[in-house]
């Protein structure tokens, strides 16, 4: 079949699906009609999708932690510690790496030498090693809705046993769990595999199970600027809708001017929503997550609890529909869980403090959102040109050609030609455009805001800029200015 | 006479900026850096370390399975004839907040020279290369 | 004498010295022109007012905690760490609350008990027992500048012992260490002990020494409405600037939402100038002070690093020229040096992330500076009516008649007519305006939002509700809504 | 019958927020309170249980000195014909955070029937003041 953005086939989907539930023995178990009629039965306040309407509705912003650990018992005592002891509202699922990278066997060892040593050796649950009996121990034991959240390439199988296994929400995409995530990976091939998880989530959705679909928002997590994030997430919206996704959360990460995160948050869901129309997906409800600081944090903990804090601040301020929270421990490794539960208790608090509080509007979020919504455009318009109007051949032929740019991913199949840095009120500018398609005013807007900067520091421009931002926040500053 | 570095993350690690930043880093401290960027296996850095006549292997593991990913390394090194070569490791090589000097000890045992914790800066690593390779 | 707001005549001032002195027997080792002599030589650097100047010229934001303990060895291991670990710009010496109501025998106990006992037996640093030469220990030993902070009516031995021990900066007022510190003491009193403080401040500035005064901006921390607290501080910034003081810090107590709270820390600058300017005291220099959440703290570690976050995050963006910091004991107790320096560290981190960026300005801040204008404009000039042009008699008169009234304050002197609670977006109101002569739009606009939070609960409006906001963020939340 | 409560701050402490609460906590609970305020001497306490013939005195303390400020209460209390009555003492008792058990026995050694921790919701002590009371 050729690539293209289009609904898949059913039957084609169902050929593929014999070859996927293969690829490891706990494939086996899962049979759509019993997994659609134990969806069936879980209660509506344990669902995502229930819970992010309520938030919507009520104009309330969740929070959600990170969380996985290799033994199914040590994962429930897990999660029911963040739920008991760190209030959360939702709760994830985080899926190890190898698991990630479909290395099963890798995994099962992980599995093994965590049993004997006593100590977690994988950095995430292995939910396809665990299977569909497993994930159901998981999901059924616990009273808030659970999200798998990963970072997986082909995650094929491992969305038809979290799904079977009474998952409500999965995160990741073709691009978002690519271009971060892998090395080698093409997008041909990714997009492929989550166009298979997006049309499975969509046979969820005809048999009446509303499952969540979550694009990974911060990709690198290092200086991304709004309008590569944000146009990434709106092509994932677009690919998930046409296979029949009907409820998509768009997410972003904090880059740390408040303004510019405020904006950033808020073309995100009215430009999503703008493309969605434009293409004909009008019954698609869409939810936003911010997601507190992806970069390198600081050690010192009550330094991470600072930036923990201004990340649910501007969530809260934002009114982002949920928040995905960090932990004092975020520097060092894996946390415990309770220095996971202090960084929900950490955000709980300040969204509760935020929740009647709105930002005062005026003219600078007014111009930065005008600013994020034409650079969102510009890049958007130049990928559906490329791709003739089919946003999937367009997201490939954009990477291709720099028209999308990721700083700082592994991926060989990104550009990697834009050098951000920030600017002189800590906004988030291009020190390099690369290839990006922006206009001539763009560009200059960009150029200027970072040779501001470079004034203020009485410096040239210089990628020695780059390092000290990319450091800053894990030593105590937002802009990384020479001492 | 200038050294070679063979530098790389290990294994299914896909932490791609501290990576950039060290090649940046070794590269204007003077060394010739071999960079084999993320998702190294140990016979990618092994290979590449004879190819160049490397003088040190520098491995980085952020994501946790760093202790996994790092068994047998040194006697992969042995093997092939790469005796005695320098090995560094750093990151954040284990799962989770653990004391430092027990990592520091099961790494040692596994035939690392040196084993550095989590965000530890390139003059660090720079100064020990250049203390570790001024004799060799 | 009668009192009045009128310079003291130097004479007259150290005729009341020599009695001062009499009070302790520590009071004998002040020598004025010693004391003078040894200010001169303390370094430009390691003085309160030269950081407060760079601050304001730098436009940043500088940090200080709250400490003392009771015995000087262990003050010095204290105040060092909390600058080593604690990255505090600027020093403090808590007084404890038997020096601050000049039981210096009950403070000797303390001290001896203290010393047997290994505990800390007082709650803060007993200066005017240890002396001249025990205060000098302590400010010589530290590179920051040191503050005298305590809460005491009758400061006038106090101010003698802790000036002449090197101490650049210090706290209080003839108002603002009253009404919330006291019961019995009349303004009467407390006002003329205060002259003295600020006529001695008065004679270092004349002897080039400066010294830089601050009212206490909180009072009692509890639902204090901005004019209030800003009435009260423009009020001191008067009768000091009478005396002679020439360097005065502003300052406010975080009410907890952030457009009330910038738009009090401005207007409560702009007024404390324009109130200075009209009457004749053009050479002050006004810089501002904003407290982080002075009232009951949730007892939680993480939830406590939220409220101290984003006290941290409203003084960044209000562009205050200190914030003083909670820690995350609050609730608990006088913090460890440990905890008092994980505030500071998580606090240095916000501002730090902070420092270049400032709040969206727009309509609903400046109708919020608009309305702390008036409503202080309103209360000030009330009370120079009453005081028939005089300030001081202004303040007693105000204070009995009502027209400034501070709640929950324990004087006998204070009227504990109004009844403030939180309108539905968090900002403090009004419930019940007492005799505060706001104009009649003032007081609807009060008893109008206060409506329309009962409306958006379902309740009438009721003391209840001001119990619910007083609970509040010890509970995890800004306004005390019925659960 | 009514039971009547002496409530106040002790020592030279200004905490009048939690006092205002409590008072119309046990007043809205039923009791008879009979409210000293702040900055109450232990004589004070005294005098007032006496001419209102109290059930009990509910000493509040917050600001540290507690420990102090309570020294030799239950034996004035003693000496002023009030042998037995109930005395409870509440709020940041001692200075810092100090293990709770460890403050509760000094304080039941100082002669207090019950003692309660930094927060303690009124909801608590009138639930203690029913039980307590009850037989008498
Ligand atoms: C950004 C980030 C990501 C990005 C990475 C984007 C990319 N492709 O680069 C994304 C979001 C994709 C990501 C994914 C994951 N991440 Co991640 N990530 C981070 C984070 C926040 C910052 C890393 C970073 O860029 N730092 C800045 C650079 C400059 O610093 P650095 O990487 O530490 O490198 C410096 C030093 O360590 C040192 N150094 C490095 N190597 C060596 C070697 C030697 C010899 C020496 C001397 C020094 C040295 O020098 C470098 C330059 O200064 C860290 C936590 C943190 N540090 O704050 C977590 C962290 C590394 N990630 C973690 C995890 C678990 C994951 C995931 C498995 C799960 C997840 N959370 O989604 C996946 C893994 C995917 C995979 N297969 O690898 C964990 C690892 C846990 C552990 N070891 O116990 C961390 C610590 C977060 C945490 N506390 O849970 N992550
Ligand atoms: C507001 C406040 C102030 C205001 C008080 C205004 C006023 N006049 O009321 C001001 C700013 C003036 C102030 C001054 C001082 N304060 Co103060 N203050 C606070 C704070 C932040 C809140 C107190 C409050 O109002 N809470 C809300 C009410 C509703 O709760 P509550 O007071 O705890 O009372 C409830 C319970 O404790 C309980 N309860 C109380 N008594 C009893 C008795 C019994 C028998 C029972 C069952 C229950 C019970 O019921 C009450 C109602 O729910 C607390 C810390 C905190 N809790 O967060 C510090 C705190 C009490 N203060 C403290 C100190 C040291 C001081 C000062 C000495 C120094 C300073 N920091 O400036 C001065 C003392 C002045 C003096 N002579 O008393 C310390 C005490 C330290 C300790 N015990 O180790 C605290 C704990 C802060 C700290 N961690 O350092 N303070």
């Amino acid at each position: 079949m050729q690539l293209s953005n289009k609904k898949w086939d059913l039957d084609y989907f169902m050929s593929q699906r014999e070859e996927v539930l293969k690829a490891w023995p706990t494939g086996s178990e899962v049979d759509l009609d019993e997994a659609i009629a134990y969806q069936a039965q879980i209660p509506k306040e344990k669902r995502f999708v229930t819970k992010l309407n309520e938030a919507i509705k009520a104009g309330k912003t969740l929070i959600q932690p990170r969380a996985g650990v290799p033994l199914i018992n040590e994962h429930i005592v897990l999660l029911n510690h963040l739920e008991q002891e760190g209030e959360a509202d939702l709760l994830p699922t985080t899926i190890d790496s190898y698991t990630r990278l479909n290395r099963y066997e890798d995994a099962q060892r992980g599995i093994e030498e965590s049993k004997t040593s006593g100590k977690a050796m994988l950095n995430g649950f292995p939910a396809v090693n665990h299977g569909v009996s497993g994930c159901r121990m998981v999901t059924s034991a616990l009273k808030a809705p659970v999200q798998v959240r990963h970072g997986t390439p082909d995650a094929r199988l491992l969305t038809e046993i979290t799904i079977a296994g009474g998952f409500t929400s999965y995160e990741g995409g073709g691009i978002s769990y690519n271009i971060p995530y892998a090395k080698n990976a093409t997008l041909q091939d990714t997009l492929f595999f989550w166009q298979y998880t997006d049309r499975l989530i969509g046979l969820y959705e005809d048999a009446g199970i509303s499952i969540n679909r979550e694009p990974f928002g911060p990709l690198t997590g290092t200086l991304v600027p709004p309008c590569v994030s944000n146009s990434v997430a709106i092509l994932e919206a677009l690919l998930a809708a046409e296979q029949g996704v009907k409820n998509i959360t768009v997410g972003y990460g904090q880059c740390g001017n408040l303004i510019q995160d405020v904006a950033a948050i808020r073309t995100l869901k009215q430009q999503t929503e703008e493309y969605l129309h434009r293409f004909g997906y009008k019954d698609v409800t869409v939810s936003t997550v911010l997601h507190q600081w992806m970069g390198g944090f600081p050690a010192d903990e009550a330094k991470a609890f600072a930036v923990i804090c201004w990340g649910s601040a501007v969530a809260a301020l934002a009114n982002a529909t949920k928040v995905i929270v960090k932990t004092p421990h975020e520097a060092m490794g894996v946390p415990t869980k309770e220095a996971n539960a202090a960084g929900l208790r950490a955000t709980k608090q300040v969204i509760m403090m935020l929740a009647d509080q709105a930002i005062a509007d005026g003219e600078r979020l007014e111009k930065e959102m005008a600013i994020i919504h034409e650079e969102t455009d510009c890049i958007l318009s130049r990928t559906l040109e490329l791709g003739e109007g089919d946003a999937v051949l367009g997201t490939i032929r954009a990477f291709e050609a720099g028209v999308i740019d990721v700083p700082f991913a592994p991926s060989r199949f990104n550009a990697g030609k834009i050098m951000p840095a920030r600017d002189n009120n800590g906004a988030i500018r291009l020190l390099d455009v690369g290839r990006l398609p922006l206009n001539d005013k763009l560009v200059a807007y960009h150029k200027d805001m970072i040779k501001q900067r470079a004034d203020a520091e009485h410096r040239g421009v210089s990628f020695q800029m780059v390092i000290d931002d990319i450091y800053a926040i894990s030593k105590g500053r937002l802009v990384g200015r020479p001492q | 006479m200038r050294k070679t570095l063979v530098l790389g993350v290990i294994g299914a690690d896909v932490h791609a900026v501290g990576n950039q930043i060290l090649n940046y880093a070794f590269t204007e401290a003077g060394f010739h850096v071999v960079n084999l960027g993320v998702m190294v296996s140990q016979e990618e850095f092994i290979e590449a370390a004879i190819e160049s006549a490397a003088d040190a292997i520098i491995v980085s593991s952020l994501y946790g399975h760093g202790e996994l990913d790092c068994q047998g390394f040194r006697e992969k090194c042995d093997e092939a004839g790469l005796k005695g070569i320098l090995l560094y490791v750093g990151g954040n090589i284990v799962v989770g907040k653990q004391p430092f000097e027990e990592v520091e000890k099961r790494f040692k045992a596994m035939g690392f020279d040196r084993v550095f914790g989590p965000g530890t800066p390139p003059e660090v690593d720079i100064a020990c290369l250049h203390e570790d390779l001024a004799d060799k």
